[in-house]
């Protein structure tokens, strides 16, 4: 059935599977304050919160099955944003997982850590539904408000402390450069949704009008910062490391995959007819990206670091897919998120498993001879490096993501050549540092005096498991996902492509 | 008047930018990004004159979400200082390479 | 397998076909099966060599005492313990000592009987039996096969013969040598390799035997391989005979990339096609002759040979004098169709082998060692043998080569029986004296009788002395040059604007003056080898004594050859003279093959007239005369001083004794600088330095450092960051606006 | 015997068969139990090596069959299969052989075992890994020689790296650790290049229903890139193959990656997968672009760099004080015929790059099991180290001598017949140049000799090398195999040429047709 958003009734069903998931988060958040803070508490805050995450996620299942669609209005029903839904539910389930036992580990008590992940999760799925700059910025603040207490959650650590208020301080910043590029497009074009915006832009044929160029530049800032893309980068390597780990994987996957969808959204709704304008900039910001998060890797010695650069460089293959701007390029963008979040999620889990109290064990030469002691993790983590780094088979689905946004760099309209051999060459650089985790693993004997790291508890391994296993599984028969995402690129965006063809 | 609102408006957020670039106290920076976020809704308001309410709603949204954001960012800035005893950010540099 | 195929494919229709020739294959086959079996005897680890490290192989500065088993005693005694006389014999000394020489006699009796069979059905054409098909490819098919005919059923005599005589001789020198079933193995296997060889029907098949024989001497000279002299000795021939290979390699492609076929017959019926003394034909000729400079020792390539000395003296004898060495001459006679149709290459060959004659003549005059002077006047002969192939005479190179092998190779054993009698003297007294050194020996005569006779008849025959084998052929060979000289293709031609026939005339003077010389050293050989004082020592004197009968046995019958090898081929003005025999049968026997080739060169005028001839014998016989003469005349064995009292020569004799210093120049003119520039320039500098320190690990420190100047710049510090983010800001809004 | 084939269908499941029973193999290796020592903490599987022979040999003996179910006389693929895998991105799972892919899908089958059992002593940690890895390394290697889809190739291509970086990196000696990144990197960075030029070809031929197509057949037929394009697409596949062969500059991870894997390692590198290289000349770089390739200045520059290879490493290999490096460089030089004989383009020298690809994998593996075996004696490599060794160790001296005879190519053994063939072939196109790699065969001679005189010959005059243990039963169990192949194909080659004829005289016709083409193309432009 088609919503009609303009009856108030409608816009709320639209809107279920995230009124869902922020209501029940309301009530946790209620149920978690009656009770005194302890171990036990959080633990079984966690786990509702778990539950009600894949209670949403049926939910979101359902509608997508339903194939529902709407008219024209503030939020979006399709595909994408049901993928995109899902996507950040994994990665919600598999933080709220990992910070059990981190949790416990840490004597982070509060089960308000959980809702408060659940909170930033709908302001995620908002932004992922968001056609309206309003609901855009709705969602982006609610997001980001949450994680900024997250990221200082674990109080007792100066770190955490200095990464939330290095966040908090750049995320403000950076947020009144969004919110004056959406003044200025506001300006420009005089509406907010996205359709409007674009039918605006042809009407007034406003493609060289200064005030909206400028709006959109402040607009790339702004999601820029949110998905960590060279220069507006600085914040995260300092952030992911001083965050509680957990919180550093769902920044890494979860953040960047909303902040993209609603970045996507709005280009490919928005702005498409603008391609000529906007391609230039965005295709500098993706290659800045890839080689600066690279290249800076190499550098890194701490694992948290290393896996924050390495999301940095992500960030730019995922630019790949959006400087093509086709459906091929969204599906790409698609699998590539799925595939992005499921490694990056399985590593940290990797490090939560492996972490001690305090964190004070993030070095990467820590990890000298596991395979050793703990070969299980010394292979799952092999295989979630080699996936980021896009390795057949070895790396599952992380090769063929890759792949993916490749062949949509050559597919595209004007083929994107040269990007992909920016892309290929600083993957190679990028074998530099995950195989230099891997080395270490395998290749370093373990210093004697190195204590055998202790078995975590089930969940943890279990997200390692479970994310090793789906990398692995699809990325041998990745064609279920693959036409998966083929369907799911943005409604309106479909149209625009077979315009350009 | 557009334009001139449009200019102070503009005038307006770079002086909160170049406030935070050369403060290091983080408080200030603070209420120069609260500065930013002024100019933006002024902004807004310029518009809203030519299109109408939606300007003004937004204006609406942006007030309550940096009050919340206040809020947070407050707390956050005491929880470092309980650390350091300071927010002068020059010194906090646990985090860098 | 090659048992099978050749029973299956003996639907050959040739006068042979159906004889005992379909029997040819059994040839080569009876020595390999001779090398398996030795080979795997030997394998036996406990007699593969002295087993104790610390008694080191052999004394440093008496290459010679490499040579002898009683060397080997000692070592075995003194692994074993005390006594010096315990002769410690492979424990399948017995078997080996039947089986080594067994199989060539076979084969040397199946040998016979073919070549009866030939002179029976006088094949025109050569009888060829295709074995396999051994590289098809396209439109080269390279079969196995084996071809015989005249050619190769004298070459074939001559190893199977020869190769029996020193098998038998080996037997005696070797037996109480650790390593006799592995000497034995090696011999067998050198002997298949060269009847491959020489039964080639194809030149690849030739190659194989040519690159197989070229190994086994490898292997021979480095017998004795814990002496590191020996094994240098191996490989300096294996890699000098390498360079003579990429010529035959070369000479073959071009072939097949003009002719497209590399099978004798083929290549004999079409080298027509390839145009009498066109500039393709002369290339393809000279590199075959690059091939024969390499394996016959010639100037250039003729280095190694001195040193292959180094070997066992029975691998000397068979190897480096009778059968391997005359390979090339043998290459040339088998292509007799192309070099007859190109004069320029054969005028080369002619004048290298002229050049080598008197070069290493004179080098022979001032060797001390017995075999080096034997070796430099195998290099020598050989150079003959190409003046003779050289100038169209191929029946005379041929002659020349048998009778070379019989003189030689009973030089060489006679050579082998004196250093054994030295060696066993030595070792009883325990010295280290050199036993191959002349100024060592003298007088020998009286304890060696019967070598010292035999010898005797060799050095005449090698000086050219009536009625002795060398006489014959040597004459014949300077004969048809001077024949050519008087009108042939060659005397027509020019060779590097010299005209032929005053080339030729040259050649036949440089010929006549190596003769000379040749008479001379040998001579020397003899005076100081058995005549005048024992210069050995009284205390060894004692131990002096003549070889066993399996040792003088093979000499002796060498001897006969030697003397009657003439018969071969006698000149018709001697048969005119006086009916001693068939004249020119060897000529007559060799016509199907190399008839029509050498018609292609000499025109009619084959011989010169017989006045013209019995001058040409008188001059040569005077000169060999003279020479001996000379010899005795000059040298005074009496005045002579052993080895350790002798006193280096001066001047120009300096020079010579040195070899004129070819060795050396050879050493620090390419050796080195090539090693050099290896390590230095190619490795070092390109391979380590340039691709992978500046552009691999280069690349890579590149990026490392990019990677920690960025990481220098994460400061920690708020301020800076936002300071970078302006920059961005201010980056994305020119790339928006500015156009 | 093709008969009884025929009736078990062997044609229709022997190649997923041969991929499958390693990955099998795999999996039961992981399953061993395995016990702590007591004393030494170290895990120990016993059982573990036996194991890993046992599923080498199968898969030896499956294969085998190939030898006689091919038919020479059909040039198409053989045993093909054909599954759908990736319908949306019209990737299929195709594999087949041809002539050249059957030798060296045989020559594969036919080493491992030979290497497996070569590390039966030297390898004593983490033994179950090691064969795991070993064994799924054969399957992306047979993958590489099977597949029929250009990204199944490249899948199975890159699949290779990955236990070899790991086979290099816990297993090999001192320097391992550079040695692994070095050979991962260097190879990597190639092969992603050629991944965009796959993806542009599939791209560039889309299947009926739009999806890119990546079916070589189809590339193959479909043709028609422009020259430029063709250019650009021909240099990314030969900078990855040219990496792999090594070709002159670009061939400085190999001594690192020889010298420092363990013996299997080396083995598999030199045997195997640097005639992946050479493979993926013949069966992608030169049949797709012929235009691109046989273009005269780029078949000049290759064919140069090919006898610089040629001459370089041998003159490299003649100063190397370590026997390993001397082999690795030593197939530097024999590697560069193959180049030659490809590129010089007529059916004497593609059948004689075959050989030499063939036979370099013989004598050079047998070459590294020596050295394996001398190592695991002296605990060295340096060749001063050694000397006289043929006295207390005749057969080891006897088995040296010939092998590196027959990498000399000594008529008579393999070597001969695939160098006589590259140069004989070469010399129609290009004298000159044949000339000069001719000359190789006398620094050949030089450097192995030299080298093999330092080992078993000269004096005996170092204490340690007095009880320099012959071999025992195992070692001549795992070289005679490797002799007898040696001297078969000296002898007898024909069943092996005639089995190659028919592809090799496609690859010939095909490339020299399609020269012509492009040609004619740029004639018309």
């Amino acid at each position: 059935m088609q919503f009609d958003l303009s009856s108030p009734v409608q816009l709320t069903s639209a809107l279920g599977p995230d009124l869902l998931l922020m209501g029940g988060a309301m009530i946790l958040l209620l149920w978690s304050a009656w009770r005194r803070e302890s171990d036990e508490h959080q633990r079984s805050v966690g786990i509702l919160s778990m539950a009600l995450c894949i209670f949403t996620m049926v939910a979101v299942g359902y509608y997508a099955y339903r194939g529902y669609t709407a008219s024209n209005g503030p939020v979006a029903v399709d595909n994408f944003r049901w993928a995109i839904d899902e996507i950040l539910l994994i990665a919600t389930l598999g933080t709220i997982a990992m910070s059990l036992d981190y949790n416990r580990r840490e004597g982070i008590t509060p089960g308000e850590s959980h809702v408060l992940l659940l909170l930033s999760t709908s302001g995620m799925m908002i932004l992922a539904a968001a056609r309206d700059l309003i609901i855009v910025f709705l969602g982006i603040e609610l997001m980001s408000i949450a994680i900024y207490v997250l990221v200082g959650l674990n109080r007792r650590r100066e770190r955490s402390a200095e990464g939330a208020i290095k966040y908090f301080l750049l995320g403000a910043f950076s947020t009144g450069f969004l919110l004056y590029g959406i003044a200025l497009v506001y300006g420009a074009t005089g509406a907010t949704n996205f359709v409007a915006i674009k039918t605006n832009i042809v009407r007034f044929n406003l493609g060289h009008d200064p005030l909206l160029l400028v709006g959109i530049a402040l607009l790339v800032i702004g999601f820029g910062f949110k998905v960590a893309a060279a220069p507006f980068h600085m914040w995260a390597p300092d952030v992911y490391e001083g965050a509680p780990t957990p919180i550093t994987a769902y920044m890494a996957a979860a953040v960047k995959a909303a902040a993209f969808a609603s970045f996507f959204r709005l280009w490919l709704e928005a702005f498409p007819t603008l391609l000529t304008e906007w391609h230039e900039a965005v295709w500098w910001l993706a290659a800045v990206t890839m080689v600066v998060g690279n290249v800076v890797a190499l550098a890194q010695r701490n694992i948290k670091r290393l896996l924050a650069y390495s999301s940095i460089a992500h960030a730019g293959y995922i630019l790949v897919a959006m400087v093509v701007g086709t459906t091929f390029g969204s599906s790409a963008f698609m699998f590539y998120l799925f595939a992005y979040t499921m490694a990056t999620l399985g590593a940290f889990a990797v490090v939560v498993a492996l972490g001690r109290s305090g964190e004070d064990n993030m070095d990467v030469e820590e990890y000298a001879g596991l395979w050793n002691v703990r070969p299980g993790l010394a292979v799952a983590m092999a295989i979630f490096m080699l996936a980021l780094l896009g390795f057949p088979i070895f790396g599952g689905i992380g090769f063929f993501a890759k792949w993916y946004v490749l062949q949509a760099a050559l597919e595209a309209p004007f083929p994107q050549t040269r990007l992909a051999i920016v892309l290929v060459v600083t993957s190679v650089v990028s074998a530099g540092y995950y195989l230099y985790v891997v080395m270490v693993m395998f290749m370093k004997p373990r210093a004697s005096a190195a204590a055998v790291p202790e078995r975590s508890s089930g969940w943890t391994s279990a997200v390692v498991w479970a994310s090793a296993a789906i990398i692995i599984i699809f990325g041998l028969f990745p064609d279920a996902i693959v036409s998966f995402t083929q369907k799911s690129a943005p409604a309106i965006v479909r149209d625009v492509a077979l315009q350009q063809q | 008047m557009l334009a001139e609102s449009l200019a102070l408006t503009a005038a307006l957020f770079i002086i909160g930018v170049v406030g935070v670039l050369v403060h290091r106290n983080a408080i200030i920076i603070f209420m120069c990004v609260e500065l930013m976020l002024t100019a933006v809704n002024l902004t807004f308001v310029a518009f809203s004159r030519y299109y109408g309410a939606a300007g003004q709603v937004f204006v609406v949204f942006v007030m309550t979400v940096s009050a919340a954001e206040a809020a947070v960012g407050l707390a956050i800035i005491i929880g470092i200082f309980r650390h350091r005893q300071t927010v002068d950010l020059k010194d906090i540099n646990l985090l860098r390479g | 397998m090659l048992l099978q195929t050749a029973a299956s494919v003996a639907g050959h229709t040739s006068v042979l076909s159906g004889t005992i020739a379909e029997w040819m294959w059994l040839l080569p086959v009876l020595p390999l099966v001779g090398f398996v079996i030795n080979g795997l005897l030997s394998l036996n680890s406990a007699h593969f060599g002295p087993r104790d490290p610390n008694t080191p192989g052999h004394h440093p500065h008496s290459e010679g005492a490499a040579e002898a088993p009683a060397i080997s005693h000692a070592e075995e005694a003194g692994a074993a313990g005390d006594d010096h006389h315990a002769v410690k014999r492979h424990r399948w000394a017995g078997v080996t000592s039947i089986v080594g020489p067994g199989v060539l006699i076979l084969s040397f009796v199946l040998a016979a009987m073919i070549w009866w069979q030939m002179v029976q059905a006088h094949p025109a054409a050569p009888f060829i039996q295709r074995y396999f098909s051994w590289m098809p490819v396209g439109d080269l098919q390279i079969d196995a096969a084996f071809q015989l005919d005249q050619l190769s059923m004298v070459m074939i005599l001559v190893i199977t013969g020869v190769g029996a005589l020193i098998h038998i001789f080996s037997i005696g020198y070797m037996r109480d040598d650790p390593g006799y079933p592995r000497f034995f193995a090696y011999l067998n296997l050198f002997v298949f390799f060269m009847l491959v060889l020489v039964m080639g029907a194809n030149y690849p098949v030739v190659f194989v035997g040519w690159e197989g024989v070229g190994l086994c001497s490898y292997l021979l000279i480095g017998f004795w391989f814990n002496d590191k002299a020996n094994a240098d000795a191996g490989k300096k021939a294996f890699v000098v005979n390498r360079i003579g290979d990429v010529g035959f390699l070369i000479a073959m492609f071009m072939l097949f990339a003009n002719i497209g076929a590399l099978d004798f017959v083929t290549v004999n019926a079409r080298a027509i096609e390839l145009g009498a003394g066109s500039a393709l034909v002369t290339t393809i000729c000279l590199f075959f002759f690059l091939g024969c400079t390499g394996k016959s020792a010639q100037i250039p390539l003729y280095i190694w040979l001195p040193d292959a000395m180094a070997g066992p003296t029975p691998v000397s004898a068979l190897i480096h004098a009778a059968t391997m060495v005359t390979a090339g001459v043998y290459l040339i006679a088998r292509s007799a169709a192309l070099f007859s149709l190109s004069p320029i290459a054969s005028l080369t060959v002619a004048v290298v082998g002229a050049v080598t004659a008197i070069f290493a003549a004179t080098i022979g005059l001032k060797q001390w060692d017995i075999k080096k002077v034997l070796a430099y006047s195998t290099i020598s002969q050989l150079g003959y043998m190409f003046v003779g192939v050289g100038v169209g005479a191929y029946v005379s190179g041929m002659f020349h080569l048998v009778t070379h092998a019989f003189f030689k190779a009973l030089l060489f054993l006679g050579s082998g029986s004196v250093i054994h009698a030295m060696h066993a003297a030595y070792h009883h007294t325990g010295s280290h004296e050199d036993a191959q050194d002349m100024r060592n020996m003298g007088g020998l005569k009286r304890y060696l009788p019967v070598t010292c006779a035999l010898m005797w008849i060799a050095t005449l025959a090698i000086s050219g002395i009536p009625p002795f084998a060398g006489f014959f052929s040597k004459d014949e060979v300077l004969g048809s040059v001077f024949a050519r000289a008087q009108g042939s293709t060659l005397a027509s031609a020019s060779w590097l604007g010299i005209p032929g026939n005053a080339l030729l005339y040259a050649i036949y003077a440089i010929g006549l003056a190596a003769a000379f010389i040749t008479a001379v050293y040998m001579t020397r050989m003899m005076l100081y080898t058995f005549h005048g004082p024992v210069r050995t020592g009284v205390e060894e004197e004692k131990h002096l004594h003549e070889a066993p009968l399996s040792m003088t046995g093979p000499l002796a019958i060498l001897g006969i050859l030697t003397v009657l090898g003439g018969w071969l081929n006698l000149p018709e003005v001697l048969t005119d003279l006086v009916p001693i025999g068939p004249s020119e049968s060897l000529a007559k026997w060799l016509d199907p093959v190399v008839g029509s080739a050498t018609r292609q060169v000499a025109g009619t005028a084959t011989h010169v007239t017989a006045s013209t001839e019995e001058m040409l014998i008188g001059a040569a016989v005077i000169i060999a005369v003279a020479g001996i003469v000379l010899a005795f005349a000059r040298l005074k064995p009496e005045t002579l001083t052993p080895k350790r009292e002798a006193v280096p020569e001066h001047g120009f004799e300096r020079i010579v004794a040195e070899k004129y210093y070819v060795d050396e120049g050879v050493e620090k003119g390419i050796v080195r600088p090539v090693y050099a520039v290896s390590r230095g320039f190619l490795w070092r500098l390109i391979d380590n330095g340039l691709i992978d320190g500046f552009f691999v690990n280069g690349s890579a420190a590149l990026a490392r450092g990019f990677g920690w100047v960025g990481s220098r710049i994460q400061t920690g510090n708020v301020g800076i960051y936002a300071w970078v983010f302006i920059a961005g800001v201010l980056a994305m809004l020119g790339a928006f606006t500015l156009r | 015997m093709a008969r009884f084939l025929d009736s078990i269908g062997y044609n229709g499941w022997i190649l997923p068969a041969l991929l499958l029973i390693p990955l099998v193999g795999a999996v039961i290796m992981l399953l061993i139990p395995a016990r702590v020592s007591p004393e030494t903490r170290a895990v120990e599987t016993p059982a573990a090596r036996q194991v890993a022979f046992l599923i080498f040999l199968v898969e030896f003996i499956v294969s085998l069959g190939l030898w006689w179910s091919f038919n020479p006389a059909d040039t198409g693929w053989q045993a093909a299969i054909d599954l759908p895998w990736i319908p949306t991105w019209g990737i299929r799972f195709t594999l087949g052989i041809d002539g050249i892919a059957l030798m060296m899908v045989l020559l594969t089958t036919f080493l491992m075992p030979l290497a497996t059992l070569g590390s039966f002593t030297s390898v004593r940690t983490k033994v179950r890994s090691y064969y795991a890895l070993l064994l799924v390394l054969t399957t992306a290697m047979l993958g590489v020689f099977m597949a029929r889809d250009l990204f199944l190739f490249y899948v199975m291509w890159d699949m290779v790296l990955i236990p070899m970086y790991f086979i290099i990196g816990i297993w090999g000696g001192e320097r391992r650790i550079y040695a692994s990144i070095k050979f991962f990197v260097y190879t990597f960075l190639p092969s992603l290049l050629m991944l965009v030029a796959i993806i542009y070809l599939g791209l560039h031929v889309r299947t009926a229903g739009g999806a890119p197509d990546f079916s070589y057949d189809h590339i193959l037929a479909a043709g028609g890139v422009s020259a430029r394009t063709a250019l650009w697409l021909f240099a990314a596949f030969f900078v990855a193959f040219a990496v792999k062969v090594p070709m002159f500059p670009l061939h400085t991870w190999l001594p690192d990656a020889h010298v420092e894997a363990p013996t299997a390692g080396s083995v598999v590198l030199a045997s195997i997968m640097l005639k992946m290289g050479t493979f993926g000349f013949l069966r992608f770089a030169v049949p797709l672009f012929p235009g691109a390739a046989m273009n005269d200045t780029v078949r000049m520059i290759i064919l140069l760099l090919a006898v610089i290879g040629i001459i370089y490493g041998a003159l490299v290999a003649m100063v190397q004080p370590d026997f390993k490096k001397l082999v690795a460089y030593s197939s530097v030089s024999h590697l560069g015929f193959v180049m030659l004989g490809i590129f010089a383009l007529t059916l004497q020298s593609v059948q004689g790059a075959l050989m030499v690809m063939i036979n370099h994998g013989l004598s050079t593996g047998a070459l590294f099991l020596l050295v394996g075996i001398m190592y695991e004696r002296r605990h060295t490599r340096l060749l001063d180290a050694y000397g006289g060794i043929a006295r207390v160790g005749p057969m080891f001296a006897a088995i040296l001598t010939f092998v590196s005879l027959s990498s000399i190519g000594l008529p008579g053994t393999n070597g001969f017949v695939g160098e006589f063939l590259v140069l004989i072939g070469s010399y129609r196109t290009y004298p000159v140049l044949t000339i000069i790699a001719t000359l190789v065969v006398i620094i050949a001679a030089v450097y192995l000799l030299w080298a093999i005189q330092r080992i078993i010959y000269n004096p005996l005059d170092k204490p340690e090398n007095a009880h320099f243990p012959d071999l025992n039963r195992r070692e001549l169990a795992l070289l005679v195999p490797l002799i007898a192949a040696i001297i078969w194909l000296g002898v007898y080659p024909a069943p092996v040429l005639r089995r190659m004829e028919g592809s090799a005289q496609l690859l010939v016709n095909r490339v020299q047709a399609g020269e012509s083409v492009a040609i004619a193309g740029r004639a018309v432009r």
